[in-house]
This record gives C-alpha cells, structure tokens and sequence, in this order.
C-alpha cells in the first residue's frame, strides 16, 4: 500500500485517501470539433501504459480534495516524486539513468501509426 | 509404543528443565483423549510430552504423520480446535498453539481416526499410482463422468473443517506509525532493538512467539557467561520501559507491503481461550491486526532449519534437530528415548548434546563429513558419543513410529551409497541439512532472494528503507548476530534522523565451527524412482521422486515443478521443503539452485483468520448505512427500505389493511393513487446536492453539462444532463440560479460525491482560469417533496411564500418559512403533478415533516417511497440514471435533443463524441415507451425486444426493456425500452419472448404515458 | 505424443514411471516461422495449437519470455462462464464454452473442467434488473441461464447468509449451471503438450525485445536469442501488451493494472458452486484440493508489479465474510497478483493493427481464463487467413476510434 | 458584493431540532456506567461554515471580523481564547469555520461584506454535519482502531486537524487541547461512526454525555 506525498497537504498520506486517475497530462484538444474520430478516440482512451516510469494523476479524495500528479515507477511501485496540477515532472524515463527494460527497439522502417 | 502409553500421564516430561510451569496442571482433548500438560506448552510439546506419535493423515497417501518442527514450519501437526461448533478452528499448527485448560483438538485427516487409518490402506496400494500430475492424465472417460469423480477427489482432500455457526468473536485493526518495526525479538531484533529505542525512535516490535527471545529461550549458549535467556529478560525489561517503544508478542509479521507496510497480527486471546474472554466485564477482540507504516524496518526473523530428505523421512520420531533442542530446553519434553542425529553440519550436534544431558541415549551421530571438526564436534566426542562421519541415514524404519535408523556411507557428488549398510535401533531420527534464512517477508517486496554458496541458502533481497540482520542475513554465530542487530539498529535509527545510542554488547562464546557440507537429498541404495518414498514437502505428500519424475516429464522451471507436484502451496508454504526441492531439481537438470530459480514467497507468512483481516467492518459495521434526518419516522410508520448507494431510502410503506400488511404491489398502487388524486410526500433529502459559487459559475454549467445555461434567471430552475467527454449519459439533476454567481446543482443520489469530484477534476485540470468553487450541501439540507393536486393548498397553511400559481410558477423557486422554519422551495416536477421540493436544514427536518403531516390529513397526505416514485415519473417518461441508461446511451438516444445545446460556443463536455461514426448511426438503441398488447400484462424489466418470435436461436435482439410497472392510474402495465431506431418505429409491434416460454407482444409508443401536454405539473 | 489414460498410468507405475516423456521439447529457435505467436500464456499456447491442428499452418513458434502458463494463467480463479449480456461477448464466450465442454478429451489432458455451476448475486433493485437483462439475452443467444430469487440462491448454497438482516441482502441472482471452473495450469500445459505434438516450437525464456517492421509491414522479431522471422505475428501478451504495441511504434487503449487473488487454507467440501458478487465485491469457489478460491478487485493504479494493494484484500474479505458468516474463523494462507490488461469497455481486442501481419489478442482484463480456448480458435483462424474471424471482427482496437464500444461494465456486473 | 444568496436557515423560535445523532440515542443507546475509559460527547447545533478562496484575500477579513487568523499552513487548527469559535485548514483554499450555533449567518454576511468583490465562496453546512468530543485514557487508542491518520502526539500536536478516512466513512479529526479530540461527521453518516466508536471501544467501556 503506496504512502504518497500530497504536495497539497505538504506530508505524506496513506493510499487510502487516494483515489488513482490514470495517466497526467492528457490534454482535452482545444478545438475538439477538429479533431478526427482517430484524435477524439486517441485522447479518450488511448494511454501510454508504460512497464517502468509513469506520470499519473491522482486526487486526495480523503483529504484536500486537490488533484495532483506522480511520477511512479509500475513495476518497483516506487514513488519518485508528486507535484502541483499544472507543474512538470523533474522526473521521467529519459531522465531516470537505468538501463531500460527490455530494450524496447524496434526497426520502424516507415510505421504507419 | 503410544498406544501402550497413553494411561501413562506425560511419560516423556523431562523433570528439569524448561520454560513450563510444573506446579500447575492445564488438561486438554486430542481425538478424543484427555491429556495433561503445563502453562507454557504448545500443543505439540503437551503431546510430545504425551507420547502422541500420530497426529495427523497425510494428504494423498494417508501416511501416519509426526510432529516435525518446533514453530511456524511445521508441517504434519495440523489440527482442528473448538469443543463447539461456533468455536472450530480449523488447520491449527500445534507447535505454534499455546496450550490452555480445556484446549479441544483432533487431527484434521484420518477415518475412522488417525490410528487406524482405511484410507491409509489406499495410501499404501495406491500410491505409485498417484505420481505428480496424475490426475491430468485421467479420470477422462467418459467427459460426463468428471463431476462424479471429482466429488470424491474433493473429499478426500482438505484438511479441517469450517464452522458450520457465525464467530462469536470479534477482531479489530489498530493504524500503527512507527519509524523503526523490527520483525522478531530473538538474538538480532532485541539487539536492534535496543539500539533503537535507546536512539528515541518511535519502535515496534513485533514477536510471532509465546515468549520473546527467539532461539536465545532455549540456547545451549551464553551471554557474559550467563544464560541467555537472562539478557533476553534484562533488554525486555528495559525496552517495556521505553515509553517510545511497542512489543508485541504473539504477534506476526504476516504481510510486507510496499512503501514499508507492514501488517502484524497479534493473537490476543487464542492463548487463553477458543473464544475471548470478558475483562471488567467488557469482551475483549480475539485477535488484532496492527496496520504499520513503518519509516524502517529490520528483518530479524532467523532461519529455518532444513531436513535431510531420506527414505521414509515422514514416519512419526523424524525430527529436525533445533526442534528436539526446543523440546528439551524449551518444554522439558524428550520426544523419545533412543536418538539418532543425521547432519550435515555443527548445529546440527546441538541436539544429540541436549538429548544426552537430558538423561536419554544417543544412538549415534551420522555426519556427511568425512573429517568434522568444531566445539560442539569436540563436546559430543567427549560426551562419548559414537560419530559415524561421511554418512548419513538413508532410511528411517518403522510404520507408525520409528524403529531403526539405516545408516551408510555417501557420496554426495556421486550422489550414491558408497559403503555397506548398517541398521540402527532407535526410535527418534534428528536431522539437520543446515539453516535457511527466512526471506519470506522480504519476498513479499517483490525484491528477489540471492543465493550464497557459503551459507547454503538464499538471503534476502531487499527494497528501500529494510535491512535484515542475524540469521535473517545468513549470520548465524551467536556474537555476529548480536553485532550485526545493533548496526542494523544504528543504520535504521541514521536513515530516519535518530542519532543511536551505544549499545554495550553481553559477550557470547567464541565457537569453533567446520564447514557444512551442502546436503540435501540422501541418496538410497535404490535409484529415487524405485526406492521408498523420500518426501520434500510433507504436507503435500511430494516425494524426491516426484520431483525427479516432473523434471523428466519438461518442468523445468522450479514454478513450474512447484505446480506440477504442488511443492510448497500447502498451509506451511513449503518452509521446510522447498530449497530441497529446488536442490533436488537442480540435481536433476544438471543445474546449480539459482539457475533452477528463487523461491517466492507470498503473504501470508503463516496463515491469518479472515476474521481478523475483516476486522470490525462485519456484520452491522461491514458497509455504512447513510440515513436522512427523517429516517426514524420511516422506521416508525414500518417502511421497507431500498439500498441506494449507501442510503437507506423508504422503498414503500405497507399498511395493515384489516389485520393483513400490504403488498408491495397493494402499497404502490395506493401510494401513486394519493399523489395522482390528492397530495404525496417523498425523503428526497438523499440527492447530491452542490452549492456552486464564483463569477464563472455559470459558463462552468454551460461546459459541464449539455444544455444551456446563460438566460437562466435568479430564481428559477433547469433539468440539466451530463456526459462524459465519450457523449454517454453519467448523471442528471436540477440546477437552480440563487443569485447571478450562486447555483444550486442536485445529483442522482448514487452520483452525488463522484460528480462533485467530476466538476473539480475540470476545474482544477482544464479550466483553472473559471472562477468558481464547489461544495457538498447534501447533508445541510433536507428535502421534502409535496406532490399532487392538493398538494398547493397544504404547502399554504404552514408557508408564508406567496404559492399563486402566476407569481411562484412551475420551474421557479421562493424562499420563506415552511412550519416555522426558513425554507427554501422549488416547484419543480418528478411526479407529473403539481409539486413543491421543500427544503430546510436538516435539524428542523422532522418537525416540518411532522408539521406537514398534522396539516395534511384532511388532505390524505400519503408517504410514498421510491418504487412509487419510478412509477410516477416512468408514466411521465422520466429518466433515471443507471435505469435507462448503461454507459452506452447518449442524449440523442433518449430522444432529448432538446436538452442539448448544440450551438453553444465551448464545446460542452460530450459534445464532440456525439459526431462519431457509431454515435451518428441511425439504428443505436433509443429510448421508448411500450404498450404490452394485453394490458394486463406487466412485462419484465430486463426483457428482451425481438422482431421475429419464431426466428431460430440465436434470435436477433434489437432492445430491451429498462423500467416497466403497472400503472393505477392508467389501469394497465406499460414500460421504457431501449429499440434499435426506435425513434423511427413509433406504432410498431415488437415481440417479448420470456423464460417461461410466453411471449409478449407490444406497441412502440411515446415514452409519456400520462398527461402528455404537461398541464398538471402547472396548475 | 504418449497417449495419456488410466491404463497408461497404472502400466507406468509398474516400470517405475521410468518412462514418462517430456509433455513438450525444449528446441531451439529455427531462423523463420510461418506465424509466430509472442506471450505463451492459455491463449498464446491455444491459438498455437489450433493453428497447427485445426488451420494447417504447423510451423510456428510460440515465444514466451518466462516459463509458459507463468502469467494470468497460473494466477486466475479459475472460473469458466459465458452469460455475457452482449451479443459480441457472449458469442465469444460461449464459443469458448463449447470448446471447453470437449477439452480434456481433445487435449487427452484432464484440465479438470467442472461444471458445478456459477451464481452471480443480485442485492438491489437495479441488480436484478440487469440479472433479468443478460439472462433474457443470454436465453435468446442460446445460453441457458435461469434467474433465481434468494431462496433459490439458499437452496443452492446452504452456507450462505440469505437472510434480510445482511447489509445487502441477497435479492436473488443469475444461475448458469454450465459455468464452472477449471484447472488453470493443466490448460496451459494441455495445450503446450497438444501443440508441441503438432509440431510447434515453444521456446521458453525468449523475449521479443522488438519487431521487425518494414514498409508498414511486420517480417519478425528481435529476441535475447536472435532475431527470428515470420510475416505473420500474433501478440498475446495480456499485462504486457502495451510494451508490444510501444515497441511496434503505437500505443493501445489498454491500462495494465494488478489484480489480486487469495486462498484459504484447504478446508473440507463446504462449497459446491461459484459465487459472484458485485455489489459487496467478492467472488468464491472452492477447489478440489480444498481451498477457498478468492478474487479482490482491481487496483486503480497502473503496475506491472504483481502487487497490488493491501486494503483490496481487506475489503474482498470483508464481503466474503458479509455474504459467508461462518468462514470468520477460516484462514488466508496465500494471495498473489497478476497483471491484468483491461480495456475502457472491458472486452478484448482481437484485432489487426496499425502494422500489416502483426495481430494483437489482448485486454482481457479480468475475463481472459474463461475465454481461453475461444480466444485461441478465433485467434487462430484470424492470423491462419488474414481476416478476422466473424466472432472476432467486433473486437478490433479500432471500434475505440468509431465509438462502437461493447460496453460490459454497465451491465454484467462482475467481469471476472 | 459577491452576488451571492445567503440565508438564514435557523430560527430562532423554540421550534424542535433534531441533531444528526438523535436517531442513534434512540436505537443504540448512550451507555452510562463508572469504571469507563472512553468519554463520547456530541456538540450538535454548532455553526459549521466553509470557507473557500485565497488565503490572501481571505485572511484580512476573517481577522478582523472573528479576531483569529486564517491558519495559512496546512493542517492547521486555530481557536479564538475561549475555545468555542475556530478555524481549521482543509486545503489550500478551504477552511472550515465552527461558532456557537446561530453565529454563522452574522458571520457570514460580515465576512461577505467585508471581502466585497473578491473572488470567494462561503457555504453554511451546519445541518450537514455534527462535532463529537472524545476523551479519556483510551481516545488515542480509539482513534487508531479508527482513521488511518497517525494520531500520536509527535505527528499530532494540539492545534493540529486533518480530513482523513474513518473507517469506511470519512471524518475531520481535531485536537483542540491535549486530553480532547473532536471529530467532524457528515450527518448522514454519524449514525455509523456512533456504533462504530460505540463498538471499538466496547473493550474499554464508554460514556456517553448527551
């Protein structure tokens, strides 16, 4: 069970005031009538779901009632920081130093997304 | 040999010696049988004591089983508790039972009992054709027959029995913050401890045993050249001192969750009693989990001790050798006469030392090593005792009870018998294959162990913020252990910010020792396949064999041979069994241990009551129950409830109708009648309800929901629906306008708290720049609603709003008193009728209500409930939320276009999924109303709509049925329903085909069933 | 392949069982493969053995990077059901209970499938009128299920608590007596042995660690043990699924989240049927060895850990013991967790993807057991003919952009 | 002004009132007895106010009109002298304000004049929720059994208040002095939290003061 920060609240509190929101910084596309059906249902349900350093949002339901956002490694469940709405992550998977898992290359000779 | 015994009272207690109290007698029942032991006894060791050499059937076989273990990894001596049927426990560990007056217990397996076992007869026969995996390869033909073989499979399996009555107990959970948990109080956690507690820190220490001190109780060692146990009792005295430390005995370490969670469970009665007792008059809580997030924590959790694996190595009188230490030292028990140690080790000498000085004969000492060296090598010689070196026992002998050892010369590389035979009297057969540390906590992490050729075991991986320490760690020398606890302590002291404290050490023997030997199945003279059973796993019956034969068979992976023969998912979790299975694996692949794998384990450490892990959230506390201000009225005038949420609301309120108690059925169409003919009265309190504030707050509710907002006037109010950015309907309520920056917005009362933190998840994520604030007014208000035709003349002789129906129009709201009491009141319609939401704050909530009621005779005012409620506003083609929709249905499918605004300026949240290929298709499922054929007939929520009755199954759907009821007022049933382009079918027949083999046939009509043009709502 | 029977076994245990043969080889990777399946879970290893003995294509490799069956397979309750309240998902399910019904046999490997019924709980109004939905709709797609009212629930489950003073009183439920469970190890290993005798190569501890893609067009993978090829792949990796995707260059609209499980201490038969609830969130079976077979619910946040968090299990416990009284004195010995890869209308994707000759069989979530063999077959005839199998076509990755979602939250209650 | 509507929803007549735990006296009781280690005692009727906006503009107003400052740091409790008025933190833009019943809508129309046209909001929940007093040797053991806050002196010092999980419900806890703790229930749930305290602290014997 994750003991979490609350930037908000300024300490550390148990998960149980929490309730997890999926993945930060998805943005509603500013003029959504321009938007394909791809992009509308890109935004509505297509997620990073990363094996290793994740950005995702949470709210301290039980408490301040404040949105926030984590970084959180999935697999060691390790939270490597929490910070405001609106702030960016010091932390991502580019800047965590580790030898990423599973190498996850691929030769993308022209793919077609 | 027992059975000769049994008239003979504790033939096996030792006269000195031992942490039991000899001066009181506890008596107690095992299969039946009364028998006598001591305050400070296990089970196990009262039965040892006893002479009782079977205690149990095992598994497969039906083997006859002894106690093998001292402590948490026994395996056999598994028993059922309770003298009656609320108080059974079952699959109790006998070694880890403290031993009370009037303890009841039997063996979970055998018939007719464990002496004389039929099913051990099977065993007997049918074991070589029960190797691993058999079942997978038949009980095939016929298919039919399966079920039939597997109710006698089931039977067979098992162990004790549940309860067949509710727990008389209760249990309950403490939320313990600490900065430093150390796991375990023997030699390295009370040196941890101590080093800890003397920092400041705030620490818990947590102790699975009786007593704290861990091996350092029963020690053959000491300290400054004093018992051990005497510094166990100088540091406890000290820490229970510390007003900054916790000790929890009985308490067990059972689950290491991550960020430092821990869950210790105290058993704070099962000592006393098989229910808990009353103390000063109050019930005390059986057991108790603590709930620790710990800053630190230190694993001091010892080793286990590893048996050898020979050739009937299960026959009650094989035992590990620290555990016939503990017996002797411990309970002043000798759980034989005549002993013969098999060891690959020094430890392992420790029992023989202990059987000798105990007054009983040491066979022999059968050591794996050619050339042992060591002090406790050194004592045994001294003592006279023979040591047969390079040899181990490769069979025990014997069918209910040891009777010979088979002793031989080994070669363990060769892995083979290298020199004659010889046979050994004795009827105790100790072995000792070296210790392996308990990682089982650690693995919970998910950090994974690490093998250590020099230790012969695996050590504990470790995540942030844990350290282990002692036999934990792979340390096993008395003075490391000591030192290696207080580092421990000091380093966990630094990492949360205490400065330690020094920490003088007691001095412990510097001893001698030669190097183990890595043993761990014993070869027989015979190839394992053929040779007698050699078992890993006692209680899963899994052989060495078996093992062999799941390696050749292509289970490779020690997961895999784990499943294949079931290895270590008994209630012991392999504690004992699985390194020499994942050795015997490794053997047979031709691989090293940790290139088979790493054993993981999973909580529970040792199993845990569910009762204590459910805690006080059972029975009347299992879930809240939400009530409104008038909830003692409902009771009172004898209500049937309906859950919603967590609420509570009055369901319907049946009458005594000469002498006999409506229906549901009766009571609603009288309660729809009153508010159609006179005047109802509705609990609404339990709709969300959220007071909106700001300059902003109105373009918020334009975003929010999807119609208009921007001309709603003060003082009046607007249905409004909300969606999810997906376009499908989540949530829909009034909204009123208090002032030009103050709404009132009402939610579904199941969506009440979600919907508040759906409006804060926009504001705060999107729309930060809007200037507006949100907050729960449920509970502050109390609603009330009047409806029906006399509904206004009521409302005028308690309320001082002017009720005209030109100045207080339908959709408006008044403020004024209501009974006295300030009130604010909407004219708002759920019913259809003539109505007024009347709402106050919730203390004065029972006299309007009781006000109402002395007014409102004259006018038959009648309470209804919910179901009369969804009559009414079905007849009226109201929606409700979760009713007629399912996260599939969009406004448009409900035919209420006109309650979204299409061309307002943001695109509302909604908006743009309604333009989707699949939303814009003509066929989607859309919202009805159904008039059955016969109008008798009340078609079944949940029916299923088709075109073509007689069409084959699979019969093409197009609907179904979402509300359907029987209307007073319209003397027929009639329904909602969801059809595919149904909009476009009014006056079609659709077809009902139900279970029964009936099927319905009824019209697709408009969805409002009553008063069409509105007109009652606006008298 | 060694036929297995009851003959078999007591002709073995006569020679010692000196000569069982191994259920599957251990080759080595051939340089190409007509289709290679990655993830060598129940559904990797099925649609491999229905490529190979149902749709002729016998050259495959099956690539898992662990120990096959190690994932949700080895980690599921176990339960076998298929009243789906949709069309789409009860086609699919039910064609996998049809495949089931036949299994051991087919497999020659006993997977233990026990029909002893399963009953979804109703405890309020609405509960039951979405019972009376999918039941009607299960009737009318050929799926025998009766509504029952709590006596008939009692009746069926003694031990229950059906009284009106629970919390949430049972009001009734949905029986499908077909429904069951099954021995979740013996399905991976039954069909590892079927397919191994077909002639497909399961190559154990291999991780794809990329793919092969040119011209919009799939021709391999990279792995820890060299790059193997085949035009046709098939990804069948459950919680893993987004690393795939992320490695062929597009993401799914798949979470990965844990999902935990417990069982008691093995206990003597006291529960003959499977019991789902959803309003006080539990489900219970008792398997053949004895233990009470628990699933807790899924935690919200995303993890590849195999950990989930402690409350969910409290909170699972707490509603066993609401609807169980009398198993408050019974004990949990053991909980674990997998990775479950869930959906946004939580039904699968089987479906063609961005990248030509590459599939994915994926987001299961908690329902991936039950579907096993149907998930495979489908699967199989898919990437045998490059179409998608009718039963299949619905659940394409791409019904997320047109909104065509098969929406299984609403209704079915429980997913598992 | 901030076009806002306010009403007084309390009279002052000798109209009955009801407090939140008025149904659970009658169905559970208030146990009464001598050797008790737990006192429970609701303060029902108290005006209950939230506060939201900006710590900026709210803290002027609130000193001047209630004489106490606005706790600016998080979990902070404030109390006037004589203990019966106070402010308490609950995140960055909201605080909860409790007086003597019959206070809060003075106290609101002042605070509403004072802050004029700033952007503010004050909501008046006193129906809403009800303050229960506990004490006695066992109330930090209590409250262990109870919310998963950590309650011991060292994280939680007078003066302290936090918005934290009670048992299944939610609860504000407080620590207005050293020997008493109040807790702040919703009213539809206070009849839970009552059996639920009722019930952990059976083992210690309660007394309830009405």
């Amino acid at each position: 069970m994750f003991y979490i920060y609350c930037p908000y609240c300024g300490e550390h509190r148990e998960e149980e005031e929490f309730h997890p929101k999926g993945q930060a910084h998805i943005e509603r596309p500013k003029e959504p009538e321009a938007c394909s059906d791809e992009e509308w249902g890109n935004y509505l349900f297509f997620r990073d779901n990363p094996r290793g350093v994740h950005h995702e949002m949470w709210v301290h339901a039980v408490g301040c009632r404040k949105f926030f956002n984590m970084t959180r490694h999935t697999v060691s469940y390790e939270i490597l920081e929490t910070y405001k709405m609106g702030e960016q992550p010091s932390i991502t998977a580019d800047s965590q130093n580790q030898p990423r898992e599973a190498a996850a290359v691929s030769d993308q000779e022209e793919v077609r997304a | 040999m027992s059975q000769s015994k049994q008239h003979q009272q504790q033939a096996y207690r030792l006269n000195t010696g031992g942490r039991i109290d000899r001066s009181r007698t506890l008596s107690f029942t095992f299969n039946g049988k009364r028998y006598q032991g001591h305050p400070g006894d296990t089970l196990a060791s009262a039965l040892l004591a006893n002479g009782v050499d079977i205690v149990n059937r095992s598994f497969k076989y039906s083997r006859p089983r002894g106690i093998v273990a001292a402590g948490a990894e026994e395996p056999n001596a598994i028993v059922q508790l309770g003298s009656t049927e609320a108080a059974q426990v079952p699959n109790v560990r006998a070694t880890q039972q403290a031993l009370f007056n009037g303890l009841t217990a039997c063996s979970t397996n055998g018939w007719p009992n464990v002496q004389r076992d039929l099913m051990g007869l099977v065993g007997k026969l049918g074991g070589q054709f029960m190797p691993p995996g058999f079942y997978y390869k038949t009980f095939m033909a016929p298919a039919s027959m399966w079920l039939t073989y597997e109710k006698y499979i089931r039977k067979a399996a098992g162990l004790g029995r549940s309860p067949m009555e509710a727990d008389p107990d209760s249990y309950d959970h403490l939320n313990q913050h600490c900065d430093v948990l150390v796991v375990g109080a023997g030699a390295a956690g009370l040196a941890a401890a101590l080093a800890v507690a003397r920092g400041g820190a705030r620490v818990i220490v947590a102790d699975e045993q009786e007593e704290m001190g861990g091996s350092l109780l029963a020690s053959r060692e000491t300290l400054d050249g004093k018992p051990a146990d005497q510094w166990v009792a100088q540091v406890l005295e000290e820490l229970a001192d510390c007003e900054n430390v916790t000790l929890l005995p009985r308490t067990t370490a059972n689950g290491y969750h991550d960020h430092n969670f821990v869950t210790l469970h105290e058993r704070r009665t099962e000592h006393l009693g098989e229910t808990a007792p009353v103390v000063n008059g109050y019930r005390q809580v059986r057991s108790r989990m603590h709930r620790v997030r710990a800053g630190q924590v230190i694993l001091a959790t010892g080793a286990h001790e590893r048996p050898l694996v020979y050739a009937g190595n299960d026959v009650p009188g094989n035992l590990l050798a620290g555990a016939v230490s503990t017996y002797i030292r411990r309970y002043g028990v000798a759980p034989g006469r005549k002993l013969v140690l098999s060891t690959s080790n020094d430890y392992g000498y420790r029992a023989a030392l202990d059987w000798k000085e105990a007054g009983c004969e040491v066979v022999a000492i059968v050591d794996a090593r050619e050339a042992p060296a060591g002090d406790w090598v050194d004592a045994a010689r001294a003592q006279g005792i023979k040591i047969i070196t390079g040899s181990a026992v490769i069979e025990a002998k014997g069918s209910n009870r040891v009777s010979a050892a088979r002793v031989a010369k080994i070669d363990i590389d060769a892995f083979k018998v290298s020199g004659p035979i010889q046979e050994l009297a004795c009827d105790t057969i100790a072995s000792s294959g070296g210790y392996s540390p308990v990682i089982h906590l650690a693995s919970h992490t998910g950090a994974r162990p690490t093998w250590r050729d020099d230790i012969i075991g695996f050590v504990p991986g470790l995540v942030k913020g844990v350290q282990a320490c002692g036999g934990a760690n792979g340390t096993y020398a008395l003075g490391d252990v000591l030192a290696e606890g207080v580092e421990a302590g000091i380093r966990a002291s630094a990492a949360i910010g205490h400065a330690a404290q020094p920490v003088s050490l007691p001095s412990a023997e510097r001893l001698q020792q030669g190097p183990a030997v890595a043993l761990f199945q014993v070869p027989h003279e015979k190839p394992t396949l053929r040779g007698p059973k050699q078992f890993v796993d006692l209680q899963n019956d899994v052989t060495a064999a078996g093992i062999e034969l799941a390696t050749r068979e292509g289970f490779e992976s020690i997961e895999h041979i784990k499943r294949y023969t079931a290895m270590g998912f008994g209630t012991d979790q392999g504690k004992l069994g699985n390194i020499n299975g994942m050795a015997i694996a490794a053997r047979c692949l031709g691989r090293s241990i940790p290139e088979v794998g790493t054993t993981v384990f999973r909580p529970n450490y040792t199993p845990v009551t569910f009762g204590a892990i459910v805690g006080r959230h059972s029975r009347d506390l299992f879930d809240p129950e939400r009530y409104t201000a008038l909830h003692q009225w409902h009771v009172e005038r004898g209500a049937e409830f309906e859950d919603v949420g967590q609420w509570k609301r009055p369901w319907y309120y049946p009458q005594k109708v000469n002498g006999k108690t409506e229906t549901l059925h009766e009571a609603v169409a009288r309660e729809c009648l009153a508010v159609r003919k006179k005047v109802g009265i509705l609990d609404a309190s339990t709709l969300g309800k959220i007071d909106i504030q700001g300059p902003d707050a109105r373009e918020f509710l334009a975003r929010i929901y999807t119609n208009k907002w921007e001309k709603l006037a003060v003082g009046k109010c607007r249905y409004g629906l909300m969606c999810k950015d997906d376009g499908m309907v989540t949530d829909d309520g009034v909204t009123s306008c208090l002032a030009e920056n103050h709404f009132l917005m009402t939610t579904t009362t199941g969506g009440a708290a979600a919907i508040l933190e759906w409006l804060e998840l926009w504001h705060q994520t999107e729309w930060p720049e809007l200037d507006v604030y949100f907050t729960s007014v449920t509970d502050h208000w109390a609603t009330m609603t009047i409806t029906g035709p006399e509904a206004r003349k009521l409302l005028a002789e308690i309320s001082d709003i002017d009720l005209d129906r030109d100045s207080f129009k339908f959709m408006d709201w008044r403020s004024g008193t209501v009974a006295g009491v300030p009130a604010r009141v909407y004219r708002i319609s759920f019913t259809g009728e003539l109505t007024f939401e009347i709402n106050v704050q919730a203390n004065y909530a029972m006299h309007v209500w009781q006000t109402l009621f002395k007014h409102g005779e004259k006018y038959g005012l009648t309470p209804y409930g919910t179901e009369t409620m969804h009559v009414l506003r079905a007849e009226k083609g109201f929606i409700i939320v979760g009713q007629e929709t399912d996260g599939s249905v969009t406004p448009e499918d409900l035919g209420m276009q006109w309650c979204v605004g299409y061309d307002k300026p943001y695109s509302w949240i909604g908006k743009r999924a309604l333009t989707r290929s699949d939303t814009k298709r003509e066929n989607r499922k859309q919202l009805v109303g159904l008039r059955p054929k016969d109008p008798k007939v009340v078609l079944e929520e949940g029916a299923q709509i088709v075109l073509d009755p007689k069409h084959a199954i699979p019969m093409p759907m197009v609907g179904h049925v979402t509300s359907s009821y029987y209307s007073p007022i319209l003397d027929s049933g009639f329904a909602l329903a969801v059809v595919k382009g149904g909009h476009k079918k009014m006056g079609e027949t659709v077809y009902l085909p139900m279970a029964d083999g009936q099927t319905h046939e009824a019209e697709i009509v408009s969805t409002i069933f009553y008063d069409p043009k509105g007109e009652r709502q606006n008298v | 392949m060694q036929r297995y029977s009851g003959f078999g076994l007591v002709k073995h245990a006569l020679s010692h069982h000196e000569n069982w043969e191994r259920q599957w080889r251990n080759p080595t990777p051939k340089k190409q493969y007509d289709v290679i399946i990655v993830g060598g879970g129940g559904h990797g290893l099925a649609t491999a053995y229905y490529l190979a003995k149902e749709f002729g294509v016998k050259n495959v490799a099956v690539i898992e990077k662990g120990w096959l069956g190690g994932g949700n397979t080895a980690r599921n309750t176990t339960i076998v059901r298929s009243n789906y309240l949709w069309d789409e998902a009860a086609a699919l399910y039910e064609h996998a209970m049809k495949l089931w019904e036949g299994l051991s046999q087919d497999l020659n490997y006993n997977v233990m499938f026990s029909q002893r019924g399963v009953l979804n709980l109703g405890h309020t109004l609405q509960d039951m009128r979405d019972i009376q939905r999918r039941v009607n709709a299960n009737r009318l797609n050929g799926i025998y299920g009766e509504v029952l009212d709590a006596r008939g629930v009692q009746e069926l489950v003694p031990i229950m608590d059906c009284s009106t003073n629970a919390r949430y009183p049972v009001m009734g439920a949905s029986w499908q007596p077909q429904a069951g469970v099954a021995r979740h190890d013996a399905v991976a290993w039954g069909y590892a042995r079927g397919a191994d005798a077909h002639g497909v190569d399961i190559l154990q501890q291999t991780e794809v660690t990329g793919f092969k893609i040119r011209d919009g067009r799939v021709y391999g993978v990279h792995t820890n043990r060299g790059d193997i090829e085949a035009k046709t792949v098939g990804c069948v990796a459950a919680g893993n699924s987004g690393v795939l995707a992320n490695m062929a260059g597009f993401k799914l609209p798949i979470e990965s989240h844990p999902l935990q499980a417990l069982v008691s201490e093995p206990i003597k038969p006291v529960l003959d049927t499977v019991v789902m609830s959803n309003q006080v969130h539990g489900y219970i079976s008792q398997s053949d060895k004895g233990d009470l077979v628990i699933g807790a619910g899924i935690d919200g946040y995303n993890g590849y850990g195999q950990r989930g968090s402690y409350p969910t299990v409290e909170h699972t416990l707490q509603a066993i013991v609401e609807m169980f009284p009398i198993f408050s004195r019974v004990r949990m010995n053991r909980q674990w967790g997998g990775i479950v890869d869930t959906c946004p209308d939580a039904c699968p994707i089987i479906s063609k993807t961005p990248v030509k000759g590459l599939y994915f069989n994926c987001g299961w979530g908690t329902g991936g057991f039950k579907a096993t063999p149907g998930s495979g077959h489908v699967f199989a005839a898919s990437l045998a003919k490059g179409e998608m199998h009718p039963i299949a076509e619905p659940f394409s990755m791409f019904r997320f952009h047109s909104g065509a979602l098969i929406d299984e939250h609403g209704a079915a209650g429980v997913a598992h | 002004m901030s076009n806002a509507a306010t009403f007084d929803t309390r009279t002052d007549t000798a109209i009955p009132v009801e407090s939140p735990l008025a149904y659970s006296y009658r169905h559970s009781g208030a146990p009464r007895g001598s050797g008790y280690r737990l006192k429970l005692r609701e303060r029902a009727m108290l005006g209950h106010l939230i506060l939201r906006g900006g710590a900026i503009v709210l803290d002027e107003a609130v000193r001047d009109v209630l004489g106490i400052s606005l706790p600016g740091q998080p979990q902070g409790l404030v109390q006037d002298a004589s203990g019966e008025r106070s402010i308490q933190w609950l995140s960055p833009d909201e605080w909860l304000v409790i007086v003597p019943g019959g206070e809060e809508f003075p106290l609101e129309t002042q605070l509403r004049e004072r802050l004029g046209d700033a952007h503010f909001a004050i909501s008046d929940v006193s129906g809403g929720q009800t303050l229960l007093e506990i004490s006695g040797e066992a109330a930090r053991e209590l409250l262990m059994k109870t919310v998963i806050y950590d309650v011991h002196p060292s994280n939680f010092p007078v003066g302290k208040g936090v918005t934290t999980v009670f048992a299944k419900a939610t609860t504000i806890l407080r620590r207005p002095s050293e020997e008493r703790w109040e807790l702040v229930v919703r009213r539809s749930f206070a009849d839970y939290c009552y059996r639920w305290l009722l019930d952990a602290g059976s083992e210690y014997g309660v007394n309830v003061e009405q």
